[in-house]
């Protein structure tokens, strides 16, 4: 044991501890909790001077194929069961509520599309999207309020959450499946109908405008 | 994004499909669009190969069965079979040079694109669905542990808090003779008096509310009086040079501490 | 890893798996589990022929010295946090608080009669001492047991401790000023508090006497 260094350290105040020592603390703190956590609260809680980003490069390498890996969440960190194994955990698993299909579509257009307005998803699925759809959703805590649209009305937008990008085992909404292929495809760019194609939504001419800039933002974080 | 799920049902099948579909109700699509997409399955495997006008006749066909089975149609059906008898038109009849609007291909050309788009949609969201899912695959910690908010009290007490405790204690049932006229009044003189005996004690930075006399603070013109002299007795005190005062804010607590005497 | 050369000693129909594979199960099993895990459990949980104990021996030894270290809890095997590492999960939040008069005036009443009886502080004070303050102050570390007096009953005295005298910043309990400073000092001249009957305790006058004797037998250790 190296304990005597190690709290020398520690009581000096402006030299962090050893990169080794760094690792075990991100270690243990990932290890505590079920919720990913910041870099920016890593550091909060090591010591002063600690650089939690270095150690979780350490950290993230040392689990590698490992029965639990590290795994980045949007801008947070956790550690979670390595998927292979899976079929260990019987009785670990919980009981998801089981989604409609609507639920599903809706949250895959708000994902691929985000931030995306009500009338776009309407606009999207041909049909008008009932508040339960998107309650359950938002009770989930899948999809979350993003900005609203600067057009007339200034309709909120939705957009997925880190809990969804954690569920889904997604680092960012970047990496959603079938992503490249779809904006490649101009399937996501919101084309404007000719004339008059009959809109479920309330006339979103402006806001399909903006969507195109809209979207670009999104997936830049 | 050319991998949409090729129906393999041989047409027959998929006829029988589409006439059961008419026969159920209408509340089993989500919508028209949705309606037109699964008719548009017997048609082609790509999307963007799907003729609208063949499209545009089953549906107006559906809605027609629909409509004697007296089935009874949401809006929405209509007003897409509507527009969709307009589309017909437009693409069966030569385009009229004088007519303003988006030509019947546009028109198709959207309407493509937005069956498209949805069944793009459907094939990603049962992407998403397939993949590995927290509690389901891979799982998060067991035992969790809560940052404890450890909220440590600590008890502190100055040396003048004792003293005065203990004087306190054996001062309190002694035989006081003393009268004062004025007993709502605590003179600055008295007040002097009192802190010149306790600055001594006084080391440490000490609210100059510590040297309030004792039991003055029940009766609010009391404990005013005594707040007064004892706020005068310290500048004074500072004045003579025997102790130091300090505040760090408007309305913070006046603090003071014995002088030493080394400057000099 | 160390597989296969391992694994081959299996005979079994169903070949159980390498090691290495083995020591992930048990990790994952560890990891996403809410309670300990007993070897009876991992084996039921594992694939047929596996052998958790071994397993749990090059676990144990892998997280030697990490942030997270496998421990036994009974029978049973959890992944803990490092104890060294423990005040990472402490957020601590230090909150002043004046202690009571009671408190105050009980501590004086030993510091300044010291050693004394908790009979003999009731009589000072005229009223019983709770055995909250008491407790109170010696979890505080100001006072302390000392000698059992040589009387009927051979009751328990309390003196006050080094830490107190640092609190204090006094070199010795002597140092505390005298009833004469005190009445000196102008804290001897207190009025009863205005509206408090006027108490007819036991004779202080006594008391008082005793006490100038008292002190001085009593700084003797």
């Amino acid at each position: 044991m190296t304990d005597t260094t190690e709290s020398e350290i520690e009581e000096s105040l402006f030299e962090a501890p050893p990169m080794g020592e760094q690792e075990r603390m991100v270690e243990a703190i990932l290890f505590a909790t079920a919720e990913p956590v910041t870099v920016k609260e890593l550091n909060d809680r090591m010591p002063h001077g600690a650089d939690a980003a270095e150690a979780l490069v350490h950290l993230r390498k040392r689990y590698e194929g490992r029965g639990v890996n590290v795994v980045k969440v949007g801008d947070a960190w956790a550690i979670r069961t390595a998927p292979d194994l899976g079929f260990l955990m019987q009785k670990e698993t919980v009981e998801t509520r089981k989604l409609s299909r609507a639920a599903i579509e809706t949250l895959a257009i708000i994902a691929y599309h985000q931030p995306v307005t009500r009338a776009e998803i309407e606009e999207i699925r041909g049909v008008s999207v009932s508040r339960g759809t998107v309650d359950q959703l938002l009770e989930m805590e899948w999809i979350r309020f993003g900005r609203r649209r600067m057009t007339p009305g200034r309709p909120v937008t939705f957009v997925v959450t880190q809990d969804f990008l954690d569920h889904f085992g997604l680092e960012s909404a970047r990496d959603l499946p079938g992503l490249k292929e779809l904006r490649a495809a101009g399937l996501l760019e919101n084309r404007p109908p000719p004339g008059t194609v009959p809109q479920l939504g309330e006339g979103d001419v402006d806001a399909e405008e903006e969507t195109e800039e809209g979207q670009s933002e999104l997936f830049e974080d | 994004m050319n991998d949409v799920t090729p129906e393999t049902f041989d047409v027959s099948v998929a006829d029988r499909l589409a006439a059961e579909a008419l026969i159920v109700d209408v509340d089993g699509f989500e919508g028209p669009l949705d309606l037109l997409l699964s008719l548009s399955r017997t048609q082609k495997v790509d999307l963007r190969k799907v003729s609208v006008l063949q499209l545009a006749q089953q549906y107006l066909a559906f809605i027609e069965q629909a409509k004697a089975l007296r089935i009874e149609l949401a809006a929405d059906y209509l007003v897409m079979a509507a527009w969709l008898a307009f589309l017909k038109s437009r693409l069966l009849l030569p385009p009229d040079p004088t007519e303003e609007g988006p030509s019947g291909e546009d028109l198709a050309a959207h309407l493509a694109f937005q069956l498209e788009r949805l069944q793009a949609m459907r094939d990603v969201a049962a992407k998403l669905m397939a993949r590995d899912q927290l509690g389901r695959d891979f799982f998060a910690r067991g035992v969790t542990q809560q940052v404890e908010r450890v909220r440590k009290v600590e008890y502190t007490a100055t040396l003048l808090d004792l003293m005065q405790g203990y004087a306190r204690i054996r001062t309190k049932d002694e035989f006081r003779p003393f009268v004062m006229d004025r007993d709502a009044v605590f003179t600055m003189e008295q007040a002097l008096e009192r802190m010149r005996g306790l600055i001594g004690f006084a080391g440490t930075w000490t609210d100059i509310s510590t040297y309030m006399p004792d039991g003055w603070n029940i009766d609010p013109g009391r404990w005013r009086s005594a707040t007064a002299s004892t706020f005068a007795a310290s500048l004074e005190l500072a004045k003579e040079g025997k102790v130091e005062l300090r505040q760090s804010d408007t309305f913070a607590p006046i603090e003071l501490r014995r002088k030493e005497p080394r400057g000099d």
